[in-house]
């Protein structure tokens, strides 16, 4: 036992969500409660497992750490490689910590068919992970595609009305990328075994391969087609608002939380240092379509009626904040963005599950079908006050840290503009977040079935509350977390410098 | 320095204070409440005291106290570090008295307004905005000042949207909050200006780096000071910036007077004059500074006069004088500026006390048309109220004259425009008098024009209120004696002096300007309180003797321009026009054109297309066998072709 | 050469044996059904016992080949061998309570089952394309007949004359390739077309055309498809999800052994771009016309030929590497193929009437097992990672990035994505739409959970744990001949 | 005999039956026709194979023959009872009026 917690720490947390799921396949149909307790409570093994990653994470070293490496499939060079430096590290801890509260949320909320509903959860938290601490791309390949099947159920089962359209449309839109991605990987694994003579998908092994102009073009757009859906970069977000709002509450969260910031991760581990050469002739596209992207879903989600629609279109503008941080990379940009996912991670997450909170009770998503509710309903109001103060970036919350520090990271770049322009979301931010308050929570109270609005659930306030702690807290130390990014930023500037000058040099 | 208290407690204290009013406030009723709330103010004004006796008593040496590293990014290194220095210690000084005051007033003011939870409420934002101001007095780098800045933004916010239920008060919070985002916007880029041009974000850094080779940063800092200028028009409700002020007085009144009055909308001026070394190596920006506050204060100013809500009166002067401490500013008298900044603090704090206790008495009504003869009613009132209104018209020896008169005085002295700028700042001095009299003689003098009911209601304020009126009511009358002009001696001038420090000196700039001759500054001193008298001789002329009959006829002869001057020039629908009916336009069109209809539409009609395809294809299938041997034996011809054709 | 014919030596009953036991088993159930009807039970047990006989005698034959070598017995056809006995045994497993359900179990299902499958033994056992051609024609006749088993079903009896007269027409080019080659090599036996200089001659060009068409048909590629929509639609369950799998791989498996002994050295590039077109527009007909399909069968009928056209990229990899991406995409076939099938054959109650999708509803709930495991074989046909599918594709595609065909596995992977689109619907249906009917599907019968049990294991062990598999794909068809270097 | 005739001209033959067979075959309405015509091409083949084994001197060109004639005697039979089997529904055997199985 002790061994397994030294030396496979990591693969025992991404692995007991799915044996969860396998116990859960023994269990009857009709034992929901028995399912939905489990879920939670492997869930809650999960995030207790995963709290050493985080005490045991040495912050002086760049490389990964918690590293594992087992032959899978030995003629290819493929193996089970997993391992996390300070930016996987904190995305586990995220989805680690958002799983157990969506399921948290899901106990009172999801009625039809628990069983499948806990079992699809927990293989999606497998994925999830799977994919942050793969350092195979095939291994990577395979939970990045697996994440998929869950979360389609999830929302095509579990989800809103029109959640077969939504859920078909997310499932095509990432395939899509993917499959692309998927050649591109073997044609990786093709030029090294050209290369060296031997077969390796390890990533570190095709860090080292270098190509030209075309080529590498070709292979970057491969992958950066693939994370760009994810992330999603404007205009491939169409799938974005449809997915979140058609999915249920804990699906959303999810999603928000954690699955978006898959396509950045991916961005940052594979696609940059892979092609630094091309990644950096598109940078300024990339900052570009941010910044499109802060403006266009600040302005969009303004227009929305439809709440759920609302907090989705602002997951695009935030996310292209991060992505503009991503493009600027500067050692401030670049932490920042990768800080922000975070803090997007728990605002939004806590946003889609408040405003969970009130469609569970009154079943409509439409902001006019509210209004005043503030007086019934206090705790859900602070606390959603709360999440919107955090996603607007409040000074002492944890918006405010990530922003600024990608902000001022850009400023720094030679794409001054993209700051100026971005920061206008600062004042668009205000102005759609603080108007769904006003028409939701605030003004007079407009309908009388809102009396019978019943304030949170003690499960519901716990949910939320772990997330608003952890807001306040980012927002007062942010250095819990930079100290743990830094290294890992600074060593990917490095290698990316590193490799340009190799591939200058024909 | 070691054994007195460490800065960081000042901030503290409100801050404990409000997290427990905020979790526990509702549970344990309105006297546990009021104890917390208000005795956390009283305690965090001790504390401030503890440090500022020994502060003014001794050298001034400016302290710096560093609490932590915040957040370290990159080359970005932020401390959590407080500073006190004559600057903020001036701030400090009337900031947490008033707001201990305005707290002691809000216990009986709120007592009948709200339930438990409402209460609790409110006192928790007054002690989060307490929190979040001493944060902001007290930073030491920009950022963390920024962190303030934002924090007392918020709890104007969530104040004037106290009465959440009413539509105006939530719009209006939420125009506050918006409005000041776009002067955030202007600070931000000033910050990230700064940082790019300093390699920090500390005062002490930039200032000294600043101050020792000015030439080195020339044109970026016209940039920077207008980026932070813009923060200080949205914060202190300059033009264009002011609409979100008048509104605000949705909020309840002790909010109006603590944030919308004497402390927060003050954080603009507080800001420039911090940054004063940046400013003047930019004088074009201190021109546009000076510009700016002398025609606020005049556009404002005549506003005010045609205003028949008393509180929206007072807003409108409010922002009028906000922008004398800009022009203050702008001339290049920083002290001058603050000096005004602290007696506009006690004197306005004061009329929206005031303001408030009448309101109190009207049960709610605040139309000035409906009052009248309230003197004999509420003689407290009255008095401290008439005090107040004496200074802000600037009549000596009252506290404003000396503040304003400074203004109006550097101003003329200064170069270039500075004698317009002081024609206007003169001007404007006569219509303060005149509105603010207008307002006196219509509410207390007269006769009573209100309903049957409201007359038998109106009453004394209880003494929780009346006693911040009386103190305020005094320092109105006293507190500009700290900075007499140079005509009274030499050491008559106390602020100046004291605030001499922070005004650091620039290499190839000369510190202060030379003082004028005692001749000029007689006269000065005259033709202003002749203007301002004789505006208050015409307000109760026309209001208090014959009713109002003049103005109403001048009103009826030019209907056009009362309409538009009551209308306040119907800015606000202006803007609604210039940018948020276009852009929220902009946002359905982007939506339903680029989004639904471009992107998802090629999306689908790819899918369409290939599921029709794939309908056609099908009855290719015909079911008849013989079509199938005769599409087998085409595809073999093809092959043969393709393959043979090829040899 | 001829006397081979009449003299067989003990090696050479030794490596037949294997087709003996199979005839032998089917010629039993014959007698037994007309002498002992009441046994009739016995008759899947007595023909999966016929396989294991058949897989014994092949795993012990001996190595090497015979009859003169016309017959094979190496590793290649072993692997093969086990393949085709994995499809018959699961077939068989399936078909017991299917004809129950149905009410025809006729002992001639299981015995023509055997033969067909002692048919496609043969086509990748041969050596000599007499033999194979022997097989081929077993494999139809019997198949022919499987085909319109249900004598009262008019939609069978017509699924048995269309595949008859397109099967016969399609022999018939088949037969004449062999001739033109027997002419060029002056042989019938495959090694004989490895001298050098016939690669040239229009005959062989010909003869490898027609053979191309005649296996083509087998394996359903487009165009020569035509007949497996209708004939799957009228063919009992079982007997598709053999015919779907089986033959399809013996036919591959012959046209490599003829292909790579004509072209030792190097497919031409006209023969490449030849099958590369079959390949593309397989895939593209097959998956695109899928999605228009209403009929479960039909759909998976399509499915199939879409995946034909995958797998016939192997072919044009060619060499060694192309066969054992081609042995692995099987072995991922067969398990998610008969899964799906067997779903199939397990989620519907009147076997003899057409399988609608939409009748699938809500078959989630009502049938939770036979669903799952029909959604995990679609997805597996689908290519999504942790399946067997996504490992047959993940060769199939390397082997044509090395050999730089860039073209062919960009289309397949835009084909992946359109076949998701039908691959998903009928998911969506299992498990997202409310059931139309309220009667329950049947309740599965032990032997219809272990095929479906053993499909899903096979799917997950292929897709998880590929390397073995991979090894031992590459060793046998590293013992093809003729497979260059 | 078959021997004296030069192989080009037997292939000629061959090749003429052959695609009088598939002419047959895809214009035939009746399926037993275009089974006969399928039955002509495959002994099209024959003749070829009869050919190619004289013009190279060995039997083995009969022997495949006599395998094929069973064959084909065995496909005959079991087509034939198809046939029957379908003509009890259809009345008919016009594959034109066979198309229950489309689309």
């Amino acid at each position: 036992m002790d061994a397994l917690l030294r030396d496979h720490l990591l693969t025992l947390v991404v692995f007991l969500p799915a044996a969860g799921a396998a116990l859960l396949l023994f269990f009857p149909h009709s034992a929901r409660i028995a399912a939905r307790n489990v879920a939670l409570g492997v869930s809650l093994v999960a995030l207790a497992a995963s709290l050493p990653l985080w005490t045991r994470f040495a912050l002086d070293q760049g490389g990964f750490q918690f590293r594992e490496k087992i032959a899978w499939i030995p003629q290819l060079g493929i193996s089970y490689a997993i391992g996390i430096d300070g930016i996987s590290l904190l995305l586990v801890l995220l989805t680690t910590v958002l799983t157990p509260v969506s399921l948290l949320f899901s106990l009172t909320h999801v009625e039809k068919e628990v069983r499948g509903f806990s079992i699809a959860f927990l293989v999606l938290e497998t994925g999830m992970l799977g994919s942050l601490v793969a350092l195979d791309l095939a291994l990577f390949y395979v939970f990045w595609e697996v994440m998929l099947v869950p979360m389609y159920f999830i929302i095509g089962i579990w989800g809103g009305p029109r959640r077969i359209y939504a859920s078909m449309k997310f499932f095509l839109f990432t395939m899509a990328g993917s499959l692309l991605m998927f050649l591109a990987i073997l044609f990786l694994a093709i030029r090294y075994h050209a290369a060296t003579g031997g077969w390796s998908f390890a990533l570190e092994d095709l860090y080292r391969l270098t190509f030209t102009g075309s080529t590498e073009t070709l292979l970057f757009l491969a992958f950066a087609l693939a994370f760009a859906i994810k992330v999603p970069v404007f205009p491939l977000h169409t799938w974005l608002p449809d997915a979140h709002t058609e999915a249920p509450t804990a699906g959303s969260i999810i999603l928000a939380g954690v699955l978006l910031k898959l396509g950045v991760y991916g961005y940052l581990r594979f696609a940059l240092p892979l092609f630094p050469g091309a990644a950096m002739r598109f940078a300024p596209w990339l900052g570009v379509l941010g910044v499109i992207g802060v403006v266009y879903g600040a302005l969009v989600a303004w227009a929305q009626h439809d709440m759920k629609r609302l907090v989705a279109y602002s997951s695009v503008s935030h996310l292209g904040l991060v992505v503009i941080g991503v493009g600027a990379f500067t050692t401030m940009s670049l932490s920042g963005s990768v800080l922000q996912m975070i803090n997007h991670g728990l605002s939004t997450g806590a946003l889609f599950l408040l405003v969970g909170v009130l469609y569970e009770r009154r079943h409509t998503r439409e902001i006019d079908a509210y209004g005043g509710v503030a007086a019934v309903v206090p705790v859900t109001t602070a606390l959603f006050l709360i999440a919107t103060l955090s996603s607007i970036g409040l000074p002492g919350l944890n918006g405010f840290v990530g922003e600024f520090t990608i902000l001022l990271g850009t400023w720094l770049s030679p794409h001054r503009w993209w700051a100026i322009a971005a920061a206008t979301g600062v004042i668009l931010s205000a102005v759609y977040m603080l108007t769904l308050v006003q028409r939701v929570f605030w003004s007079p109270f407009a309908h009388e079935e809102n009396r019978k609005l019943t304030d949170v659930r003690p499960s519901e306030f716990i949910a939320a509350a772990t997330l608003v702690v952890l807001m306040v807290w980012i927002g007062v130390r942010p250095n819990d977390l930079l100290d743990r990014i830094r290294p890992a930023v600074e060593s990917l500037q490095k290698s990316v410098a590193a490799k340009q000058i190799a591939e200058a040099q024909p | 320095m070691t054994s007195s208290l460490p800065l960081w407690v000042l901030p503290a204290i409100p801050l404990a204070g409000f997290a427990i009013n905020a979790l526990l406030g509702t549970r344990f009723g309105k006297s546990f409440v009021t104890a917390v709330g208000v005795g956390a103010a009283g305690l965090a004004t001790l504390a401030a005291y503890s440090r500022l006796v020994p502060f003014v008593a001794g050298s001034h040496a400016t302290v710096v106290e560093t609490v932590t590293n915040w957040m370290t990014v990159g080359t970005l290194s932020i401390d959590i570090s407080f500073r006190l220095d004559p600057l903020s210690a001036l701030m400090l000084a009337f900031v947490t008295f008033v707001a201990f005051l305005i707290h002691v007033y809000a216990i009986g003011y709120m007592h009948h307004e709200a339930t438990d939870a409402g209460y609790a409420r409110f006192f928790a934002y007054l002690n989060l905005f307490l929190f979040a101001m001493l944060t902001l007095v007290l930073a030491e780098s920009f950022l963390l000042m920024f962190v303030g800045w934002e924090g007392v933004g918020l709890c104007s916010y969530l104040l004037i949207g106290y009465y959440f239920d009413l539509e105006d008060a939530a719009a209006a919070g939420r125009k506050a909050f918006v409005v000041n985002r776009i002067g955030d916007y202007g600070f931000l880029l000033g910050m990230f200006g700064i940082f790019a041009a300093f390699g920090s974000l500390n005062y002490t850094e930039v200032f000294r780096k600043a101050a020792e080779q000015p030439a080195q940063f020339g044109p970026a800092l016209s940039v920077i000071c207008l980026c932070l200028f813009i923060g200080a028009m949205g914060k202190s409700a300059q033009v264009p910036l002011y609409v979100w002020l008048p509104d605000a007085m949705a909020g309840p009144t002790p909010v109006s007077a603590l944030i919308h009055a004497a402390t927060m909308v003050t954080a603009g001026v507080y800001m420039v004059a911090r940054c004063n070394v940046l400013f003047r190596l930019a004088p074009e920006v201190m021109l546009f500074v000076a510009g700016i506050g002398c025609f606020t204060a005049l556009f404002a100013g005549t506003i005010a006069i045609a205003q028949n809500d008393l509180k929206k009166v007072l807003a409108y002067s409010t922002i009028s004088q906000l922008g004398y401490m800009f022009l203050a500013c702008g001339v290049g008298a920083f002290a001058v500026g603050m000096f005004h900044v602290m007696t506009h603090a006690c004197f306005k704090a004061c009329l929206f006390l005031g303001a408030g206790s009448v309101m109190h008495a009207m049960s709610g009504d605040l139309d000035v048309r409906h009052m009248g003869g309230l003197k004999a009613k509420m003689p407290i009132t009255y008095w401290t109220f008439l005090a107040a209104t004496l200074a802000i018209a600037g009549i000596p020896p009252f506290a404003g004259f000396f503040s304003k008169d400074a203004i109006l005085s550097s101003s003329f002295e200064a170069p270039g425009l500075g004698r317009l700028l002081w024609f206007v700042g003169l001007f404007t001095a006569g219509l303060t008098a005149f509105y603010m009299f207008r307002i006196v003689s219509l509410t207390f003098f007269g006769e009573f024009r209100g309903t049957k009911e409201q007359a038998h209601h109106v009453h004394e304020s209880p003494s929780s209120m009346t006693f911040p009126l009386v103190v305020l009511g005094l320092l109105s009358v006293v507190a500009g004696w700290i900075g007499l002009p140079a005509v009274f001696g030499e050491h008559a001038n106390v602020i100046g002096p004291f605030l001499a420090p922070i005004i650091a000196p620039i290499a190839g700039h000369e510190a202060a300007h030379e003082a004028l001759p005692h001749a000029t500054e007689w006269l000065l001193m005259a033709v202003s309180v002749a203007v301002a008298a004789s505006g208050l001789y015409l307000a109760y002329a026309w209001y208090a003797k014959q009713g109002g009959r003049t103005p109403a006829r001048l009103a009826a002869s030019y209907p056009g321009v009362y309409a538009l001057v009551a209308d306040k020039y119907r800015i606000d629908e202006l803007y609604d026009v210039l940018f948020v009916r276009p852009l929220a336009w902009l946002a359905r069109t982007l939506w339903k054109v680029v989004d639904v209809l471009i992107i998802d539409g090629l999306l689908n009609a790819a899918a369409f297309l290939v599921e029709l395809t794939g309908d056609f294809l099908r009855f290719l299938q015909t079911g008849n066998v013989r079509n199938y041997a005769l599409t087998f034996f085409l595809g073999l011809i093809a092959l043969l072709i393709f393959v043979v054709g090829a040899m | 050469m001829t006397e081979h014919f009449v003299h067989f030596t003990h090696a050479d009953l030794l490596s037949i044996a294997p087709e003996i036991a199979l005839a032998a088993a089917g010629c039993l159930i014959l007698l037994i059904e007309g002498f002992a009807p009441a046994l009739r039970r016995w008759f899947a047990t007595i023909a999966l016992g016929g396989i294991a006989g058949s897989l014994y005698f092949l795993v012990n034959a001996p190595p090497g080949t015979t009859f003169g070598g016309r017959y094979d017995t190496s590793p290649l056809t072993v692997f093969v061998g086990l393949f085709l006995g994995a499809a018959a045994v699961l077939a068989l497993l399936v078909a017991r309570p299917y004809l129950e359900r149905s009410g025809e179990e006729r002992g001639e299902f299981y015995a023509l089952l055997l033969w067909g499958h002692l048919g496609v033994c043969l086509m990748t056992r041969g050596l000599d394309l007499l033999i194979i051609f022997i097989g081929l024609e077993t494999l139809s006749l019997s198949f022919y007949v499987l085909a319109g088993f249900f004598r009262r079903v008019a939609a069978s009896s017509e699924a048995g004359l269309k595949y008859f007269l397109t099967g016969a027409f399609g022999s018939a080019f088949t037969l004449y390739g062999v001739a033109l080659l027997f002419g060029a090599s002056g042989g019938t036996r495959i090694d004989e077309l490895a001298r050098p200089g016939l690669a040239d001659s229009s005959a062989v060009t010909f003869g490898l055309l027609f053979l191309l068409v005649g296996f083509g048909f087998k394996m359903s590629l487009a165009p020569f498809h035509a007949w497996a929509p209708d004939v799957y639609q009228g063919m009992p369950t079982p007997a598709v999800a053999y015919l779907s799998v089986a033959p399809k791989g013996a036919a591959l498996l012959v046209l490599f052994r003829v292909f790579s002994a004509v072209f030792e050295n190097g497919m031409p590039d006209r023969f490449r771009a030849g099958i590369a077109a079959l390949a593309i527009l397989s895939m593209t007909l097959g998956n695109v016309v899928a999605l228009a399909q209403r009929d479960a069968k039909r759909l998976l009928a399509y499915s199939g030929i879409a995946q034909m056209g995958y797998v016939t990229i192997a072919l044009v990899v060619f060499g060694r590497e192309g066969l054992a991406a081609a042995l692995v995409f099987f072995c991922a076939y067969l398990v998610s193929n008969v899964g799906a099938f067997a779903a199939v054959s397990a989620l519907y109650r009147d076997e003899t009437k057409p399988h609608p999708i939409a009748m699938l509803a809500g078959a989630g709930r009502r049938a939770p097992f036979a669903a799952a495991v029909f959604a995990l074989c679609l997805f597996s046909l689908a290519g999504i990672p942790a399946t067997a599918g996504f490992i047959g594709k993940f060769f199939l595609f390397k082997a044509a990035l090395e050999k730089g065909l860039y073209t062919l596995a960009l289309i397949g992977v835009a084909n992946s994505l359109v076949s998701i689109g039908y691959y998903l619907k009928v998911v969506y249906i299992l498990y997202m739409r409310d059931p139309v009917e309220t009667e329950a599907p049947p309740v599965l019968a032990p032997a219809d959970r272990l095929a479906l049990a053993l499909c899903a294991a096979g799917i997950f062990a292929i897709g998880v744990f590929p390397s073995t598999l991979w090894e031992v794909a590459r060793r046998a068809a590293a013992t093809l001949p003729f497979g260059g270097p | 005999m078959i021997g004296s005739i030069p192989l080009f001209d037997v292939l000629l033959v061959s090749g003429a039956l052959f695609s009088i067979g598939i002419a047959g075959a895809l214009l035939r309405r009746n399926a037993i026709q275009i089974f006969l015509s399928i039955e002509l091409m495959m002994n099209a083949a024959n003749l070829a194979l009869l050919g190619y084994g004289a013009a190279l001197g060995t039997h083995q060109g009969q022997v495949i023959v006599f395998f094929v004639i069973a064959i084909a005697a065995a496909e005959a039979s079991v087509g034939l009872a198809i046939f029957v089997a379908l003509f009890r529904h259809t009345e008919t055997i016009d594959v034109n009026k066979i198309n229950l199985l489309k689309w």
